[in-house]
């Protein structure tokens, strides 16, 4: 059998190109949204051989022992998701100059020279989602269910207004949460509170339970919108959008340039202007005929960097 | 004698059955050996490793078995080191102080927000009599939403360049309130002296002083301690609050020791491994702290297996599962028949 | 007497019966036969194996080796089950009902009436209902068996082996507990079953019982037969000398002396009727140094109640309690049983309590342990806080020592021992505190005649050394044998209050069920 | 926030549904665990059944497109899972604690590595084959009945057979119950069996209900909401059911007032705040009456002892 590949003691540093990167994230593996930022690195891999590893279901307290293990076995670049790592790297990055990391989906900039950020910015294909809600609700009320009431949770429910506001001032959003991101009936019960106060477009930004939130509407009769990747297949038929967090692309990208010797520190921001997809071709197509000019417009603003969304 | 063998016996099914997980998974038969190897001596910083596990494992054990020696379920550990985590991280935001002030400051707060956390089971237990398993139970889940809740109105973390957090935590703490780390390749701090102290005085007191001596009596036999003259209600009730402050104890530790800042949803399970910890020493202050490495071994190990393989963390997790099971799957009747004494009563 | 007359078959036979605990040898080469319709008596020191005896009988034993007949058939029973399949029932020495259950419930348990698994609550009631009434045992059938006096679970145990149609009935030590009406209640039902063909076997250590309904009496020393003989072939005295290996001396009542000063005075106590049992009202009362008092109650009277508030185990709602009282200083919260017995002790108070296991010791740790109680503030064996183990040792071997008490030693685990043997242990840890006022629940509690009769002379020797005794017992005998004045209690109220001397077992009688009604 | 219902009938009939809905799995298992209960084995494990018995219903239905195989496979898991807790706990004597959280561990493990392997899809995965239970009403589905009725007939069991009172006899005195001739430890193996069976029906309404989907932990501490229902109760099934339907109705309370502008962390907290209050309740009343009567008799005068000092 295989026998094991590595040992702590190899501590060999070598930032050349060909060498391996390791992504380690917080959510146990088969978190969606872990797999899309891995799905970056695999195509690295199919592209340069490079060995990938992922690294996944670690707790906050082990944080720090795993950034050290996977630096002293030399992965590089190491690639870390969201804050609570982020906030590992910026303390352990001066210790291991000769490593570089990239802190991906997160906001934190500690401004290390061998620390990357990537920025994966929802706000611009939640706006979108929000355009898509704003015409297709009848009633003027629409819904939004987070997972849990955190900051960039805030972000999704902002931009979402904003594209609802502006393609139906005076909409009614209304705003719950389920406390739980892997809990679908649970979402599914959140939705229907709002179904029954008249919501009839949710969009959900709560991981597994948001299926729970998409089964909901379709089970109402009512319209779903997808996160993050394309659900248009939970409940066929009625979620006809999806707002999309190109992630896997924006983590290649920086990935790509750190092992080809390019690795910029500093905020690298992947959105509408970088090439970053925020919605799925399938769903666009599929849009009605008076809908899709103005979905076209706004996506070609976004682009065109025409579009400041506060959030 | 026939416990060394017992548990002799228990690691060597462990080892089996996780030797042959791993070589189903394409592994060779030795790998798992290679790996507790490797989480134990392989390197000179794992054996510290392991230590920094074992230091809040002692502890939440410890705060488990103080309330278990007097009959009491303390369900809530978990909680208690969660709500200490938080004071532990608010008191250096609010009370900036100097080097080893602002340690002991932290500490304290830790304890504090311990006993806090106990203090409603505990009284309700004590003067209503209310069944503190569900009552510890359900605050576990309260203290994970308030601290949130708190956090996220009061104190949340703000990030360099104006950007968003994601997370809801707090800033980190001052560097005087952090507990200095022994070398910077491994996060084992200070925080293992500070729980030995703890552990070994506890251990003192439950098993040679007046106190430990009441301690048992109170849960063994209520009625003869009634019969002794010694306040049993009082007795529970302190130990029901000693073992709040050691889980938040506990909680300050990982907090100024390795997190640096409060994080909300960290410390998953710590208290629930420290219930195992204790049950597997089966409440013994002395079989506590064998107990408590062979969890930080484990949970170690736990760690290098996703570092140096390729095996799904979950099915590490069921080889965990399976090494508790063996060690338990014994008479742990101890604690067993408290349970039962106290339904009698 | 009973009668000798009618021809006897032997209906049970167990012959050459071997039984080894480890190392103890409980039974060696027993061989005993019990006949039909007859009442065969198994007396013996305590741990002599009379109660493993019955158990190989029951099949809660099985021996190492010997045969078990009944009937002429030879049985080899593995489960009790066994044994009441082939009509043997027992009714054991600590009752074994389940507390928060219904009488007829506990009747039933195991052999309810029912179709497929559907229990017949009605039929079941009615059946235990008709059986109680057949043998005149007055159970009430809806009562949870755990509040009763012991006296009627007693009789609910004989029900239950009534109902599984036991035609060999065994008792062990069914009166121990009993006080003399409720004994007689006992005997009535114990001839009823003798009428009806059931062959009985009774287990007892009061001789004067035995003598008095047993046909046959079997004496068990050291897990061998000693005797068996015919009750008219037997005298109280001869048994006893069979029973001992020796002849026992009455106790000393040494020579009464002048009425000394209080020791305790209680004054006007109440007790609401709230403290899981019953309550007291307008109870007051003294005791003089030298004075050993019994006190007897018809078990719910009040007179346990009575003696915990004594012993500063339940607060009191109303009234003084005065302990030693030269100088008077009060305890800091009557309410506080925490506070108060600390206190009492502090002032000479000592205290043995009816419930051995429970109350007495702590089951699961050694006897040094259970030997500190009352000692914690001696800085002898607990100095700064930490408790000194090797006085605490040296401590429970003296305990063992002078108190003649069977155990491996200080480290023994209280359960380990045999009820009488713990029994004794108490006792002893209680006396070596020299009391003031020792307060003694039934002390002599299925211990064996020639140990109850020293016990009873240390309760006198502490009155003799100038302390005072209050002495609660069920067994009037007892009271009589040992006391200077006897208080009865009934419905919660001090009944009678009397020198030993103006007492008989009459008028005792009397007072207990509340006939006589003279206030103290 | 801003909402409003369009109708105090439609609030009712929303919390009623989701209230409803949330009990359904938590009465199966709480029934279950109240038989452990009677037989005082505390069945720590209920998670654990719950979840293996809807891995296996969830495989079971998409494989064969039936959710009554899919049924019961998770009767038959349930069953199993509890036949292991119970060898563990009643023959070998290990402390229930330990094995029931290791159990929970384990199987949490087991069905995350198992979905991986059979569905290649880790973390989660929805079926497009597995059926879905027939609803009632919304999405109260059929099997809400039927854990009302076992609810009810758990009780009849309890009472009113032989059985039950044999179980109640073994919970409350093991020694009695010997005494009685009873066999104690098969009673235990059967209550124990039957908390795997009812869990089994609870596990399989989760995957089976709303959507086909199974993701790992989806059980997501309802066992333990079922104990703490089970000890609320005193294994009695009748009110284990009862709390079971307060704790699904208090959540769904919790999830409506969201919309009225409370903070969401403080409504999510609601149903565990409100079992502590409904427990505190509860001593307080049968307290207070005891403690009134004794005020009473207090009044009578000062009690007081005195001792030589
Ligand atoms: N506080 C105490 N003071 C005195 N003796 C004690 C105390 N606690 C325990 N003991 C008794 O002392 C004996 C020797 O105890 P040791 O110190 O080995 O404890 P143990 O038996 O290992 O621990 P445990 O108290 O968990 O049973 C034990 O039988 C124990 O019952
Ligand atoms: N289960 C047991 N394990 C070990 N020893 C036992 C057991 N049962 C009885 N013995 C021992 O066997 C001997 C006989 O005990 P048994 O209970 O038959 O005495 P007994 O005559 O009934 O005494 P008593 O009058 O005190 O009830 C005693 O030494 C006792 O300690
Ligand atoms: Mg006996
Ligand atoms: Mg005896």
């Amino acid at each position: 059998g295989e026998s094991l590949n590595t040992s702590a003691s190899s501590a060999d540093s070598s930032a050349a190109a060909g060498g391996k990167s390791v992504l380690i994230s917080s959510q146990p593996e088969g978190d969606a949204f872990g797999d899309l930022v891995f799905s970056g690195l695999q195509k690295l891999n199919g592209e340069t051989g490079i060995e990938v590893k992922q690294i996944a279901g670690v707790q906050p307290s082990a944080y720090e022992q795993q950034v050290r293990a996977a630096v002293q076995q030399g992965y590089n670049p190491v690639v870390v998701l969201w804050d609570d790592l982020a906030n590992v790297v910026t303390s352990l990055a001066p210790s291991f100059p000769d490593t570089n990391f990239m802190i991906v989906d997160s906001y934190i900039d500690p401004k290390l020279a061998n620390v990357e950020t990537v920025v994966i910015d929802p706000t611009q294909a939640a706006y979108l989602a929000g355009i898509y809600a704003g015409n297709a609700t009848k009633t003027g009320t629409i819904g939004f269910v987070g997972g849990a009431e955190q900051p960039v949770i805030e972000k999704y429910r902002c931009g979402y207004l904003a594209g609802a506001e502006a393609a139906k001032p005076g909409v009614k959003l209304l705003t719950s949460y389920s406390g739980s991101f892997t809990d679908p009936t649970k979402g599914q019960q959140v939705a229907n509170s709002q179904i029954s106060q008249g919501a009839d477009v949710l969009m959900h930004a709560a991981n597994k339970s948001g299926l729970g939130v998409l089964q909901a509407a379709a089970a109402a009769k009512k319209t779903g919108i997808g996160v993050d990747f394309w659900q248009g297949d939970v409940a066929a038929g009625s979620v006809p959008w999806s707002a999309l967090k190109d992630a896997g692309t924006g983590t290649y990208t920086a990935a790509k340039n750190a092992t080809s010797g390019n690795f910029k520190s500093g905020i690298f921001t992947w959105g509408a202007q970088e090439g970053a997809e925020l919605f799925d071709q399938r769903d666009l197509d599929g849009l009605p005929a008076d809908l899709k000019p103005k979905m076209q417009t706004a996506i070609d603003d976004l682009k065109a960097g025409k579009i400041t969304l506060n959030c | 004698m026939s416990r060394v063998l017992r548990y002799v016996a228990a690691a060597a099914i462990g080892l089996f059955v996780a030797s042959l997980i791993l070589s189903l998974q394409g592994y060779s038969a030795g790998a798992f050996l290679e790996v507790l190897r490797m989480a134990t001596i392989g390197s000179p910083y794992a054996f510290l490793d392991v230590l920094r596990w074992t230091t809040p494992l002692l502890l939440s054990g410890l705060a488990f078995l103080i309330a278990a020696r007097v009959g009491y379920f303390n369900l809530g550990v978990e909680g208690q080191i969660y709500v200490g985590s938080l004071f532990s991280a608010l008191i250096s935001h609010l009370l900036p102080l100097p080097p080893v002030l602002a340690i002991l400051a932290g500490i304290v707060a830790g304890i504090a927000g311990g006993v806090l956390w106990a203090l409603p089971c505990a009284w309700l237990a004590k003067r209503w009599g209310v069944n503190e398993v569900v009552t510890t139970l359900m605050l576990n889940y309260v203290a994970v939403l308030l601290c949130t809740f708190f956090v996220k109105q009061f104190f949340l973390a703000k990030v360099a360049g104006g950007g968003t957090i994601q997370t809801i935590t707090t800033d980190k703490i001052e560097a005087n309130a952090e507990l200095p780390v022994f070398t910077p390749f491994s996060g084992l701090n200070l925080g293992l002296l500070l729980a030995l102290i703890v552990a070994a005085v506890a251990a003192f007191v439950l098993m040679r002083t007046r106190t430990g001596y009441e301690l048992s009596a109170v849960g063994e036999g209520p009625r003869f301690s009634q019969f002794s003259g010694i306040p049993v209600h009082k007795r529970r009730f302190q130990a029901f609050l000693v073992s709040g402050a050691v889980a938040g104890l506990a909680g300050a530790i990982e907090t100024q020791g390795v997190l640096h800042s409060f994080i909300a949803g960290s410390l998953d399970n710590m208290g629930f491994n420290g219930m195992l910890v204790s049950l597997v020493a089966m409440n013994n202050p002395i079989g506590l702290a064998a107990s408590a490495f062979f969890f930080g071994i484990l949970q170690n190990s736990q760690l290098v297996i996703s570092q140096a393989t390729t095996v799904s963390s979950y099915l590490v997790t069921v080889v965990s599962a399976l090494f508790i099971l063996a060690f338990a799957a014994n008479p742990t009747r101890f604690l067993v028949d408290t349970w039962r004494a106290r339904r009698e009563r | 007497m009973p009668d000798q007359q009618s021809p006897a078959v032997s209906y049970v036979e167990l012959a050459g019966i071997s039984k080894s605990f480890g190392d103890v040898r409980a039974l060696d080469d027993v061989t005993v036969t019990a006949p039909q319709g007859r009442v065969t008596a198994i007396v013996g020191e305590n741990g002599a194996g009379k109660s493993t005896l019955m158990k190989v009988l029951s099949g809660v034993v099985t021996p190492d080796r010997g045969t078990v007949r009944i009937g002429g058939v030879e049985r080899h029973f593995r489960t009790t089950r066994d044994a009441t399949l082939a009509g043997v029932g027992m009714v054991y020495q600590e009752t074994a009902l389940v507390a928060a259950m219904s009488v007829w419930e506990n009747v039933v348990l195991g052999w309810e009436p029912g179709q497929r698994g559907i229990l017949r609550r009605k039929h079941a009631r009615r059946t235990v209902g008709e059986l109680a009434e057949r043998y005149s045992l007055p159970v009430p059938l809806d009562a949870h068996a755990g509040d009763l006096p012991v006296s009627i679970q007693q009789q609910v145990e004989i029900l239950k082996v009534l109902y599984r149609n036991a035609d060999v009935v065994i008792l062990d030590e069914p009166t121990s507990v009993l006080t003399p009406q409720e004994r007689e209640g006992l005997f009535a039902a114990m001839l009823n079953l003798q009428a009806e063909g059931k062959t009985l076997l009774f287990i007892s250590h009061k001789l004067d019982e035995v003598l008095a309904s047993a046909h046959h009496v079997t004496v068990m020393r050291h897990g061998r037969i000693v005797s068996s003989q015919r009750n008219d072939e037997l005298d109280r005295r001869g048994l006893a000398r069979s029973i001992v290996g020796r002849d026992i001396a009455p106790i000393d009542l040494g020579t009464r002396p002048e009425r000394g000063a209080t020791v305790l005075s209680v004054q006007h106590v109440e007790l609401g009727a709230l403290h899981e049992g019953p309550g007291i009202r307008e109870a007051s009362f003294e005791v003089a140094r030298g004075e050993v008092v019994g006190v007897a109650g018809v078990s719910g009277s009040g007179q346990h109640e009575l003696l915990q508030v004594i012993s500063g185990l339940v607060a009191p709602d109303a009234g003084t309690v005065v302990l030693d009282g030269r100088t008077r200083k009060e305890v800091d919260s009557a309410s506080d049983p925490a506070a108060t017995l600390p206190a009492l002790r502090k002032a000479g108070m000592s205290h043995i309590p009816a419930d051995r296991n429970a109350v007495g010791t702590l089951r699961r740790r050694p006897l040094w342990f259970s030997a500190l109680v009352g000692r914690l503030d001696d800085p002898e064996y607990c100095r700064r806080g930490v408790i000194r183990r090797p006085a605490a040792r040296a401590l429970a071997e003296r305990i063992i020592r002078e108190g003649g008490v069977k155990a491996s030693g200080p480290d023994a685990l209280p359960e380990s021992l045999s009820g009488g043997n713990l029994q004794k242990f108490i006792v002893q840890r209680e006396l070596l505190s020299d009391p003031v006022l020792l307060v003694a629940e039934e002390p002599t509690h299925g211990i064996d005649i020639g140990a109850a009769r020293d016990l009873r002379q240390k309760l006198r020797d502490v009155a003799a050394d100038g302390g005072a005794v209050l002495l609660a017992s069920t067994d009037l005998d007892e009271l009589l044998e040992t006391c200077d004045r006897i208080i009865v209690v009934f419905d919660g109220r001090i009944v009678l209050d009397a020198d030993r001397q103006d007492c008989t077992e009459e008028s005792l009688g009397a007072a207990l069920t509340g006939l006589s009604a003279v206030p103290a | 926030m801003n909402g409003e219902f369009a109708s105090i009938g439609a609030l009712l009939l929303f919390v009623v549904v989701a209230g409803f809905q949330s009990a359904t799995p938590i009465m199966f298992a709480a029934t279950g665990g109240s038989f452990s209960a009677q037989v005082n084995v505390f069945n720590v494990a209920l998670e654990a059944l719950l979840l293996g018995s809807a891995f296996a219903a969830f495989l079971v239905a998409d494989a064969t497109t039936s959710v009554w195989l899919g049924l019961l496979a998770a009767m038959l898991t349930g069953t199993l899972l509890a036949a292991l807790f119970a060898f563990l706990t009643v023959t070998l004597g290990a402390n229930e604690i330990v094995i029931g959280f290791a159990m929970n561990i384990a199987v949490v493990g087991l069905t995350a590595v198992l979905l991986t392997t059979i569905f290649d899809s880790p973390g989660s995965y929805l079926s497009a084959t597995a059926g879905k239970f027939p609803m009632l009403y919304s999405d109260i589905g059929w099997l809400a009945v039927l854990a009302v009725a076992l609810v009810l007939l758990g009780h009849l069991h309890t009472f009113h057979t032989r059985a039950g009172l044999r179980m109640r006899a073994i919970g409350q005195d093991p020694a009695a119950a010997l005494a009685a001739g009873l066999r104690v430890n098969s009673y235990k193996y059967r209550a124990v069996l039957m908390s795997g069976l009812l869990c089994g029906i609870g596990g399989a309404v989760l995957p089976l209900s709303g959507l086909q989907l199974f993701s790992v932990g989806m059980t997501a501490g309802i066992g333990f909401i079922a104990i703490a229902a089970v000890i609320l109760a005193d294994g009695r099934p009748l009110l284990a059911g009862a709390a079971a339907l307060f704790f699904g109705f208090t959540s769904a309370i919790g999830i409506a007032l969201q919309t009225y502008g409370f903070p969401n962390e403080l409504v999510l907290s609601l149903p565990y705040v409100a079992t502590v209050v409904a427990l505190f309740v509860k001593a307080y009343v049968t307290r207070r009456r005891a403690a009134a009567a004794k005020a009473a008799q207090r009044e009578r005068g000062q009690a007081r002892i005195l001792v030589n000092a």
